[in-house]
């Protein structure tokens, strides 16, 4: 199935990623490996897909610089704090995982040679030998120790904390071989591994301004908040790539501004650009577009555990309000796949394919206003241009309710601080999630009672033991099963409307071939810079 | 120079220092009123009650504010503008290379302005009422009101994205030589240019017609002089103080005010890193931008001051 | 001069042409900015238009703006914004400066010194920083923009009202009135008042226009009026990506900007100024 | 012999605040013989200087010269080019200003000024007119010759700038030099020393000249002839002989008889002789105040005076003597640091804000300038009926009818009442001034050089007006001036002040002469409409020196 079209367009390529994901190899596949004992090695299957790579031989030389759009002088190099896509870009040019997801969504090998389980709760990793770490010293199991120990220690903040409670143990057996023992079963264990915060860094590790990995690309200079330039690893393990000298980037935080350093030629890839952009992109010879649709999606917030999202009716009521169809077309010019207010994407297999999105119905979202009592207040919705179109959203709903006598006052807060300030806590908000590889990882960080970000408050005993339930069950049907139905409790009863899964849109320089859609999120899964290459 | 002037000028020097101790000290309690307890906001996830109290002890955080201010004033006058709360970091080492960026851009700005702005304003004044003196007021007008963003973005399209002259982003740190220096910093200075040099032009010329009405003018004209000498030998050596004056305003705008042009052409300066403090609530990191750009005002303000009463030969 | 309006000269005042250009469409847009709700095509965050950046036509005079909204519509109620919280803020400025200015001549002495110290150093904190730590200390509201472009602007308007006071407060009159035994208040409003307002309402209008700039700017930084609302700056710039095309979406507004900003200036040079004609 | 300066039917034009195009100079025809100095005399406001001006092509912002020529040694300024009139400038016709404090680049060095005429016409090298500047100096008798140019203006006294003014017209060796009111700025006993210097050297040098001043007796002593100007017009022609003793026009007749108003002689008012003010031992000044409560710079010393009820008291001097400080310490504007004040036997606090109400209201001030001491954006009914509604509380009609009685006291019309200061003459405007004091209804009115600012037939005007008011109102004044003639037409006694102390006091009407050495060369420094006064006067140079500031 792989897909030879030179002139692709957004349109083939949303047709050509369907009929993926509908089609059944995969699905065989992934049966096939919890059949057979979860037993991943590297070089898995290749699975075709919407791809704008020539088949031509990636060429070795050159500089790129690419922009993200969000950097401060939070920007970190530390994997376990990484939270902008800035730092994913940075950590996956300097360090490894032991996993990592390919084009396909496939979990393959990366520094782990095997991750195998018979009983998904006690696993073994084989490491590859000879990979050695920037400053010369081999990758041995203690630093595979350290790197996934470190998310347990309350002090280092890590940012996947949650998840990695579920690790008791991770001990060294031989140099090249670590075995990881889990609280609870948990199948997924090798796609966790894959999330870019479980980079394995070296053993002791404090200062992590360095960014000593094992990655493709050993870092020159970085300063938070500016720039960070890397260069080429010669000693790097893999034997294709990376194909480019050295990498810099950084952000730049206005969309216009990005763009059009693209088209001056100041930089080869503008990351994540508007849909409004694109009619500009398209204008101009010698640049291309690349759209992945993954997981990722802007949703609405209520928390339940504040006025007025305590009032399920309000909660309700604002499911129907939300005109997913129009945010679709004007807000995301087509560029974006309905939702149903699950945040497992209809890629993933186990989609609840019988949930369906909710209509737009005013009236009855009215019913429910009146029922909760709502109407006539103000109720204040915070959006921002950090959650990506979130303020045209807001201003979409909000039409929608002056439309029925329900006032929804907009706020719009600056993108700065708006993660740390308003996220999570305005009792009406817009968040923006990133695709996460497994719906175990999306639940656990989102909304299990004590999930990190759980951005509504959900709280159901009952969701949180059908978690613990599924993640444990080798049977991926019965698994698909209790999935469904977190996926309806989810979409019922949360307080989160996920209008509509996002497509993203990088814009690239003419000249910069191989980069390929990534189910992880724009820019390769962030990846991009270890398999890019410049063509003359 | 004389005993009168030195103590004008002394004067002049306390009254800066007096003004920026009254900055620091609201600054400091501006910063401090921001919502949200530092100590929480840095701990996040592992904000336990417990943790919380010792953080704060840790970082004097339950002290009395005035307390900490002196604590933070002493340590600002020995050169210590003390640690990021974010990164663990020096925030003069966070400061250091962004300061000599903007200082670099408002040096290579105010090398480029100042001299076009008098020039314009001066002749104007020199031809007032030609179609000349015309035109440069109508165009001062048509650039005064407009938004920066507006000239930066209009100048990005026509110079980097069409004309493909200039590069669109400018990196402080790429340069290695002259050509690249002018490069890199065409398209920002360009933008800046238009933001200050209108206000100086205006000014420059105000200044410039209110001493070509003085009687000595007039005697110098009834001298038999031509008007460049009128303005340039008479008018000129009068009219200092007020354009030291507005020179010194419009450059101030070059230390803090850049946010714009800074983030539209992703220059690392320090406007756009007290933005980013601001956002992640790094309090010393803001107090210490918030007093560069003090600095940087007061500091031109008072030059201009100088410069004015040197100037004046009635006080020499 | 043969171009002055005639209906002016019999109130004993002559002004320009150009400043009666400028004085119209200050007008039109206070109008505009009045009736705003009246007479807008369409609600103004509703999407009415398939295409964005829609050209000009005949149903979308100002052609649509990225979402598809109708543009004319968000430019007059945009006026609303514009020009009432940069006038909100401009009278609150200047109200406050002027009183304290002249509070600050007449009173002078320690009263005079402090208060100038204090306002030079709130002066020394560039605006649109400050602007940002307030919107980041108590958020972006109508009320919250207007104090701050308010309060950033007070100090020049000090100043300004100071530096004039203290001329008028040397004059012949006001020791006239001072031996006569009349108070401050006396004082500030009825002899020093009506001597600098002529000044002070050129200067008024200048900051206006640096406030209706400055609000832009911080609209530019995502600070600014709530959506679906939108000042003129925050049209520009949710439309600048149209630039390259030329899109109505995004000229519309600059000229509006424009328009409002130039008029006040060509006004502010060309004030009507009163026949001081003794034989007349 | 050919004349040197022809103007022929000159009209100057000037447009008003409204556009309109008013004629200023209205046709007058003018010769000067080489080597004469013709004055040209008038009021503010006749174009005595605004036809100077036209000599050297030169008609100030908003005039223009519409009609007529001005032909100098054969070049008519009128139809040059202004390069060519600009070469002409400076060289051929030089101009010394009325002020020279003003017209002195305060940024540059007197002696760069001097010559700059020579670098802008290339006339000589630059050593060579150091050099010819520095013979000038001599000339004019300006001390340190040598090294005075190497000064800065405002580091000379007004009388030296003004001869250095002479010197920088001089400097180019022009055929004609035009001197605007050069000495109106200066004090009596420095104008004698400029007048003598610009004399000397202008017959020295058989310069032509033109002398535009207000002052008759000024130009009595240095003009071969005077023309009489008013409203732009020629009025009258003539030697300066012929015009001071042999005037035909009625206006120049006024012109003489304002030059020396009537002396107030032994007029008695008031028979019960009480004294009204008592001032002891007064102290006022500027600046940081001594331990003893004293100023830095005691601009009023210990100065005593007493003012009886119905008389007047003068007090003169030149500037600096704080005769001004005096009156503003009396008044309480600035507090006096030490002595006493009793008026109406009680003793009055230092400062006006610690003085009742009634207490100011008896006792009013009259500032030198109507323009500054009257509030341009208020009518005149506003001004003079704010009086009337602080200290009497009158309102509506009661205060209208007032007003209008206050304007027919100070005879001025009653259609006045709604216009606004400056839509008045200068005249006009000293008399609302003095109607506000007249609100008040006072016994006391401190009049500070109320004249002084005023021409000549306008202020013998005022002066009868006050004397008028004095009989009507029994009120009494003290009379502050420069000027001789007119403290002696007005008052009963008269102090002389030298350097913030009293010198002297002298009572006119005793034909009392004054017996103190300044008194005396104050009183002998005043011009006399003599042609031979200058020549004839002879002065202790010991003496001058000594009080002399030049």
């Amino acid at each position: 199935m792989n897909d030879k079209t030179l002139n692709w367009t957004p349109s083939d390529d949303a047709m050509v990623e369907n009929a993926i994901r509908r089609g059944a190899t995969r699905r065989e596949l992934l049966q096939m490996l919890v059949a057979g004992g979860i037993a991943l090695t590297a070089g898995g299957t290749i699975l075709g897909r919407a791809t704008n790579a020539y088949a031509a031989t990636p060429k070795s030389g050159g500089q790129i610089k690419a922009a993200g759009w969000s950097s401060s002088t939070a920007d970190t190099l530390d994997p376990a704090k990484a939270s902008l896509s800035t730092d994913y870009v940075r950590c996956c040019a300097l360090y490894n995982r032991l996993s990592f997801l390919d084009k396909s969504g496939t979990t393959q090998m990366e520094l782990a040679e095997s991750i195998e389980s018979s009983d998904a709760k006690v696993w073994t990793v084989k490491l590859r030998s000879g990979v050695t770490f920037h400053d010369g010293k081999t990758l041995s199991s203690q630093d595979v120790v350290f790197s996934l120990m470190r998310h347990l220690n309350p002090d280092v903040g890590s940012k996947v904390n949650s998840i990695a409670k579920q690790i008791t143990s991770v001990k060294g057996v031989d140099p090249l071989t670590v075995e990881i023992t889990l609280a609870h079963p948990n199948a997924d264990l090798p796609t966790i591994l894959s999330m870019h915060h479980f980079m394995i860094v070296q053993d002791g590790t404090t200062d992590f301004s360095k960014g000593i990995g094992t990655g493709p690309f050993k870092l020159e200079s970085f300063e938070p908040g500016v720039k960070s330039i890397a260069v080429k690893n010669p000693n790097y393990f893999k034997p294709k790539g990376p194909y480019i000298d050295s990498f810099e980037y950084f952000a730049i935080s206005d969309d216009n501004a990005r763009v059009n350093a693209l088209l001056s030629g100041d930089i080869q890839l503008a990351a994540s650009i508007k849909p409004r952009s694109m009619k500009l992109v398209e204008s101009q010879p010698g640049f291309a577009l690349s759209q992945t649709t993954s997981g990722n999606y802007t949703n609405l917030n209520m928390r339940l555990d504040m006025e007025p999202g305590n009032k399920a009716d309000f909660v309700a009521g604002m499911k129907y309000l939300i005109n997913r169809e129009q945010i679709q077309k004007s807000v995301m010019r087509g560029l974006a796949e309905l939702a149903n207010d699950q945040p497992i994407s209809p890629a993933s297999i186990y989609y609840n394919a019988e949930l369906k999105p909710k209509a737009y119905d005013p009236e009855k979202a009215k019913f429910h206003f009146e029922k909760a009592g709502v109407i006539g207040q103000s109720i204040p919705v915070v959006a921002s241009d950090a959650a990506t179109a979130s303020v045209d959203m807001a201003t979409l709903v909000q039409q929608a309710g002056a439309e029925i006598g329900m006032k929804l006052d907009v706020q719009r807060v600056p993108s700065d601080g708006y993660w740390s300030n308003y996220w999570l806590k305005a009792p009406v908000h817009f968040g923006n999630i990133n695709p996460r590889p497994t719906p175990d990882i999306l639940f656990s960080l989102l909304y299990s009672s004590d999930a990190p970000w759980n951005e509504s408050q959900f709280k159901s005993k009952k969701f949180d033991g059908m978690l613990l339930e599924a993640r444990g069950l080798l049977d991926q049907a019965k698994r698909k099963a209790i999935y469904d139905e977190m996926q309806v409790m989810i979409s019922e009863e949360a307080g989160t409307v996920i209008p509509v899964f996002l497509s993203n849109v990088d814009a690239l320089s003419g000249n910069l071939k191989g980069l390929e859609a990534n189910p992880l999120g724009g820019q390769m899964g962030y990846a991009f810079a270890e398999y890019v290459w410049l063509d003359a | 120079m004389s005993a009168y002037v030195l103590n004008l000028i002394t004067v002049r020097l306390l009254i800066a220092a007096l003004t920026l101790l009254i900055v620091s000290f609201a600054v400091f309690f501006a910063t401090a009123m921001l919502p949200g307890d530092t100590a929480t906001i840095l701990l996040g996830q592992a904000a336990t009650p417990e943790a919380v109290a010792g953080l704060r002890n840790a970082m004097h955080l339950d002290q009395p504010a005035f307390l900490r201010f002196l604590h933070w004033l002493s340590g600002l006058m020995s050169g210590d503008l003390g640690t990021s709360y974010v990164n663990n970091v020096a925030v003069a080492d966070l400061i250091g290379g962004r300061f000599v960026n903007t200082m670099r851009l408002a040096g290579i700005t105010a090398l480029f302005s100042v001299p076009l702005a008098l020039t314009l304003g001066i002749t104007a004044a020199m031809f007032r009422g030609s179609l000349y003196d015309r035109l440069v007021t109508i165009l001062t007008i048509g650039v005064i009101s407009i938004p920066e963003f507006m000239v930066a973005t209009l100048a990005v399209l026509i110079f980097s994205v069409y004309l493909k002259w200039l590069p669109a982003l400018s990196f402080a740190n790429d340069v290695t030589s002259v050509w690249q220096l002018l490069k890199v910093y065409a398209m920002p200075v360009i933008s800046l240019t238009f933001v200050v040099a209108a206000q100086m032009i205006r000014m420059t010329r105000a200044a410039v017609i209110d001493t070509i009405n003085t009687p000595y003018v007039e005697t110098a004209l009834l001298k038999g002089a031509s008007r460049p000498r009128m303005v340039l030998r008479h008018a000129l050596p009068n009219a200092i103080g007020p354009i030291v004056n507005a020179v010194a305003l419009s450059l101030s705008y070059l230390v803090g005010g850049v946010i714009i042009v800074e983030t539209i052409f992703n220059y690392p300066g320090i406007a756009k890193l007290m933005v980013d403090g601001v956002a992640t609530r790094d309090l010393p990191l803001i107090q210490s931008c918030a007093m560069i750009f003090c600095v940087g005002y007061l500091s031109l303000i008072t030059l201009a001051d100088i410069i004015a009463i040197l100037a004046n030969p009635r006080l020499r | 001069m043969s171009s002055s309006i005639p209906l002016f000269q019999k109130f004993g005042y002559r002004f320009s042409w150009v400043g009666m250009i400028g004085l119209s469409i200050i007008l039109f847009w206070g109008i505009m900015a009045l009736i705003a709700p009246h007479i807008i095509p369409h609600p103004v965050g509703e999407i009415v238009d398939e295409d964005y950046f829609g050209a000009i036509s005949s149903r979308f005079w100002l052609g649509s703006d990225y979402l598809g909204r109708d543009m004319l519509s968000r430019i007059l109620m945009g006026a609303r914004y514009t020009v009432g919280i940069s006038l909100a803020a401009v009278s609150i400025a200047c109200f406050s400066g002027i009183v304290l200015g002249m509070t600050a001549a007449v009173v002078g002495g320690w009263f005079d010194a402090a208060l100038s110290r204090f306002l030079d150093a709130m002066n020394s904190i560039p605006g649109k920083l400050s602007g940002l730590v307030v919107v980041a200390a108590v958020g972006s509201s109508i009320n919250v923009l207007i104090v701050t472009l308010a309060v950033i602007y007070t100090p020049g308007a000090y100043r300004f009202a100071r530096a004039l006071a203290v001329n008028i407060h040397a004059m012949d009159y006001i020791t006239v009135a001072r031996t006569r035994g009349e108070g401050i208040l006396y004082i500030i409003g009825s002899e020093i008042l009506p001597n600098i307002t002529g000044p002070v309402l050129a200067d008024l209008g200048l900051r206006f226009v640096f406030i209706v700039l400055l609000l832009s700017g911080l609209s530019f930084l995502g600070l600014g009026v709530q959506p679906p609302y939108a000042d003129w700056g925050a049209l520009v710039h949710e439309n600048i990506g149209g630039l390259p095309f030329g899109a109505p979406a995004v000229i519309a507004p600059s000229l509006a900007i424009a328009s409002l900003t130039i008029s006040v200036n060509l006004l502010i040079d060309n004030l009507p100024q009163k026949i001081r004609d003794r034989s007349a | 012999m050919q004349n040197l300066v022809e103007i022929r039917d000159l009209k100057v034009e000037a447009t008003t605040d409204s556009g309109r195009r008013v004629e200023i100079i209205k046709g007058v025809n003018l010769d000067i013989a080489p080597g004469e100095i013709v004055a040209l005399i008038g009021e503010s406001g006749s174009g005595k200087t605004t036809i100077a001006l036209t000599l050297l092509g030169y008609a100030r912002a908003g005039c223009r010269i519409s009609g007529g020529n001005v032909r100098i040694a054969g070049k008519d300024m009128v139809t040059l080019s202004e390069r060519d009139r600009a070469a002409i400038r400076g060289t051929e016709v030089a101009y010394v200003p009325q002020s020279a404090a003003a017209a002195f680049n305060p940024a540059k060095r007197i002696i760069d000024q001097v010559i700059e005429v020579t670098r802008i016409h290339r006339l000589m090298p630059a050593h060579e007119a150091r050099q010819k500047a520095i013979g000038l100096f001599r000339a004019l008798s300006l001390p340190n010759p040598e090294t005075i140019g190497s000064r800065y203006p405002h580091q000379v006294s007004g009388g030296q700038l003004q001869r250095l003014s002479a010197a920088m017209a001089l400097i180019s060796d022009p055929k004609l030099v035009i001197f605007d009111e050069p000495t109106t700025a200066l004090d009596v006993t420095t104008q004698i020393e400029v007048l003598r210097a610009f004399k000397s050297v202008m017959k020295k040098g058989g310069i032509s000249g033109i002398y535009v001043s207000h002052d008759l007796a000024v130009v009595a002593q240095i003009a071969d002839r005077i023309v009489v100007l008013r409203n732009g017009e020629v009025q009258e022609i003539g030697t300066t002989a012929d015009i001071l003793t042999r005037a035909q026009h009625p206006y120049t007749r006024a012109l003489l008889a304002a030059f020396e108003p009537q002396p107030r002689g032994g007029e008695i008012l008031v028979k019960d002789r009480k004294v009204l003010l008592e001032v002891k031992d007064l102290v006022a000044g500027y600046g940081a105040k001594h331990r003893d409560g004293l100023p830095l710079i005691r601009a009023v010393d210990e100065v005593s005076l007493s003012v009886e009820k119905g008389r007047n008291l003068g007090i003169i001097g030149e500037s600096g003597c704080g005769k001004s400080t005096l009156a503003r310490a009396i008044a309480g504007i600035l507090p006096a640091s030490s002595g006493t004040i009793i008026f109406e036997n009680r003793e009055l606090p230092s400062a006006v804000r610690q003085r009742s109400r009634d207490q100011l209201r008896e006792m009013q001030i009259v500032f030198q300038y109507a323009d500054t001491a009257l509030n341009p954006e208020k009518s005149i009914e506003e001004i003079l009926g704010r009086p009337l509604t602080f200290y009497h509380g009158m309102r509506g009609k009661q205060r209208e009818a007032r007003v209008g009685q206050l304007l027919d006291m100070v005879h001025l019309p009653n259609s006045l009442r709604h216009r606004r200061p400056q839509e008045l003459s200068g005249g006009q405007k000293q008399r609302v001034n003095f109607a506000r004091a007249l609100a008040a209804e006072p016994k006391l009115i401190i009049c500070d050089e109320i004249t002084s600012a005023l021409d000549t037939v306008v202020a013998a005007a005022i002066i009868d007006l006050l004397k008028e008011l004095q009989r009507e109102l029994l009120l009494s004044y003290i009379f502050i001036s420069h000027d001789l003639s007119v403290v002696e037409a007005v008052c009963d006694e008269i102090v002389v002040m030298y350097g913030g102390r009293k010198v002297e006091e002298i009572t006119p009407a005793h034909l009392q002469a004054p017996q103190h050495p300044y008194s005396k060369l104050l009183f002998s420094s005043v011009p006399k409409l003599d042609p031979g006064w200058l020549d004839a006067l002879e002065l202790d140079p010991e003496l001058v020196r000594s009080y002399s500031k030049s």
